[in-house]
């Protein structure tokens, strides 16, 4: 059962309405053929999770220019003007998270915990109709888990089985994504045999990954 | 000499320079964009310090001459970077790790307002900027000490005030003030200058900012 | 023939193999210590599965001959262990993130005592045995299904009991027992067979079982 | 600045009554020089939290043969029979706790969150005295960070800023007990050059380092 497919057949997995996570900091480490094939295909009214909206016409800011998403789940916008414009158009629904808590309830959807009691953001309109837990004599908000429809990963070194090795910091949130989607994709720049990455230097296992694709490059 | 007539082409680096005085040999920091980037070229020879990024380094470099590996190292930005030798690359979960559970010895960055309890806004405007808040709340929640580095007015209006006016980022959390006019320390019972520019005198502080200002009595010249 | 005069001398292999037709290419599964280590060495050979040990691997392989890396990996016994080529070592969290999250296909363990709701009980035993629970608890919350592998009775006792006696493991956690008398599944009603040992007649089942039990129309025979 | 010490002036950062965290499961990631410096250094009254209590005669399994231990929290002692003799006697309080809870409860205290949000342990014995949270119509038991005085950490490959590279399974409780004590010692099987463990597979970063001792080995 071999986990690679083509990227229009990894893109089949997706449908209007969905959400998605997508690793990448400001497009580094976002799946940039998987996204080229999602508006390809003609998919919209995405909730899109992610740290940013990235830059102009660089990875999943693609996505926005496009007008495919319905909602963005994220933690800055600042570097890619089509949200505020779409935004205050009313065209765009932005939900901002601290970047902690964004990774913290990602994690936290993945690993089948109830939430992330965090100390980021009491006392700010973050925390507007939030639980407050005091542990200890601390107050911290209680932050719901985050899950996605599909996952895309983005992938230095991939083997056969999904094993991962991220290059530089273009690993930032794909390690987390790809243990909190249903269906994970990742987008391999080099497709390596079994045994190429070390037992101790995968990052993520390939247990994690559902689907292989290839001819990824940032 | 008064706050308007100060000198504003070097204001920058006085900031960042005094700054620099606060950073320790070995300790960990993260520094936000702008003004608290040029605080490392100020720091002694015998002071090494960590840099942290949010999006991903432990020992982040200088931005590079020649880009080894483009795309694939950036800064928060989006722009090439580098790391240091001996450094490590970490995903997202490990970077706020770091962040929120007091491992980051010291946080440098800008400020849109101050107040007397140590309150920071810097991540909203409402109805004209809204960014996101990015790590900035991780951030100045989690480092050990929060260092804020700005210019002490926005044309001209107080940006240290009694109480901020913009939705705030956290709740008490800044320790120390660095302007281009001074140090202000972040005390239980508000705030209190201990240096100031030599090119400024008391009254030109109290002027420009807005929340009550103590004096120390062993105030002293900023450097 | 009957339950007591069953031939027990390859009871084990009976639950492990019966354990394996449960297992499908590519799952990704945990098996306990004792009986369920059986278990892969029946699976047909076109079907893989991926064993994870909670100490750290994802891929574990058997007891090397050997052994290339004393004591750096270990099994859950801390004896010696290898890891498959394709394979990957993880930390305590990764682990955890793998079983409490959901992403592990089936747990096969023991049990002291399983009830009519799929309560199950197999880490203590007051004032006699109290090991701890290792990741047991987590586990059996975690997996996306759960299988007791285990002998029928202990000394002649019943372990399938209608409420549990000792303290639980995890509540109504348990989705289908295997054991050398036969194959029950846990259903929202309670109990029911759905498999038998080909030796025995359906009242030695009935009659080694506490909990109530119903009888599946489509009883077969446990292969 | 140098992080490298002699492993007696290591254990003199370690006093009577002091918690400390050892990584390792069974042994396998012990740090075995620190173990015997405590037993030589006549440490006492301590409370260890670790995975297991290991096997006799092995590792941290000493510090219990030698009484040193006051209260131990952990998940399995099942082989070490010595920890049910002294339990049993009233000498030694044992903690239990399912191991995906304590790594998650180290977990936060390395990581300044409020506690954990777990399903583990509903409707059990681990439950008594615990909040119950409720989260979408889930229950979850909130359960506290830990965190430590100590903690030891065993490493194959340190370099001279403390990064660490772990082999085999010998990594298990090691990362995360590195975040979430006062002072961290790592014992380096091995130490290299800054620079031999590239940056991408370094799993913990040296600045969660405080001190390195040299001469490990399993």
């Amino acid at each position: 059962m071999s986990k690679l497919i083509s990227v229009e057949d990894a893109v089949a997995n997706i449908s209007d309405g969905m959400s998605i996570m997508a690793g990448g900091f400001m497009g580094c480490g976002n799946a940039h053929n998987l996204v080229q094939a999602i508006i390809d295909a003609g998919l919209k009214d995405l909730t899109m999770i992610s740290n940013d909206a990235s830059m102009p016409g660089y990875g999943i800011a693609k996505l926005v220019e496009q007008r495919r998403v319905r909602k963005l789940i994220t933690s800055h916008v600042g570097l890619n003007p089509q949200v505020a414009v779409q935004m205050n158009a009313g065209e765009l629904e932005v939900e901002l998270v601290p970047q902690g808590t964004l990774v913290e309830r990602i994690r936290s959807g993945g690993a089948g915990l109830g939430g992330v009691l965090t100390p980021t953001g009491i006392g700010t309109l973050v925390a507007d109709g939030k639980p407050v837990i005091t542990v200890d004599g601390r107050e911290y908000l209680l932050e719901k888990p985050l899950r996605a429809d599909v996952a895309l990963i983005s992938g230095y070194r991939v083997d056969k089985n999904g094993n991962i090795w991220y290059r530089g910091d273009a690993r930032n949130f794909n390690p987390v994504m790809a243990t909190a989607a249903d269906v994970v994709i990742v987008e391999a720049d080099h497709l390596v045999e079994l045994g190429d990455i070390p037992a101790e230097d995968v990052v993520t296992p390939g247990v994690f990954v559902d689907y292989i694709v290839t001819g990824g490059s940032l | 000499m008064t706050a308007t007539t100060l000198d504003r082409s070097n204001l920058k680096e006085i900031v960042a320079r005094r700054v620099a005085r606060e950073l320790r040999d070995g300790d960990f920091v993260n520094l936000g964009i702008g003004l608290p980037t040029l605080v490392p070229q100020f720091l002694p020879t015998d002071v090494r310090v960590t840099l942290q990024a949010e999006v991903g380094m432990v020992g982040a470099g200088p931005c590079p001459e020649v880009d080894a590996a483009p795309r694939y190292v950036v800064d928060a930005g989006g722009k090439p970077a580098s790391i240091r030798i001996g450094g490590a690359f970490i995903d997202s979960v490990t970077s706020f790790t770091l962040i929120r559970g007091g491992h980051v010895d010291a946080t440098v960055l800008g400020a849109l307002q101050v107040d007397s309890e140590g309150n920071l806004a810097n991540w909203i405007i409402p109805g004209k900027m809204v960014p996101g808040m990015g790590g900035a709340m991780d951030l100045v929640v989690g480092a050990k000490r929060v260092i804020v580095a700005m210019e002490h007015t926005q044309r001209g209006e107080p940006k240290i005030l009694p109480r901020c006016t913009l939705p705030l980022t956290a709740l008490g959390c800044v320790n120390l003030i660095v302007t281009e006019m001074g140090v202000i320390e972040v005390q239980p019972y508000g705030l209190l200058l201990t240096e100031i520019n030599p090119d400024l005198e008391v009254a030109d502080v109290v002027a420009a900012t807005a929340a009550p200002l103590r004096i120390s009595s062993s105030l002293t010249v900023m450097l």
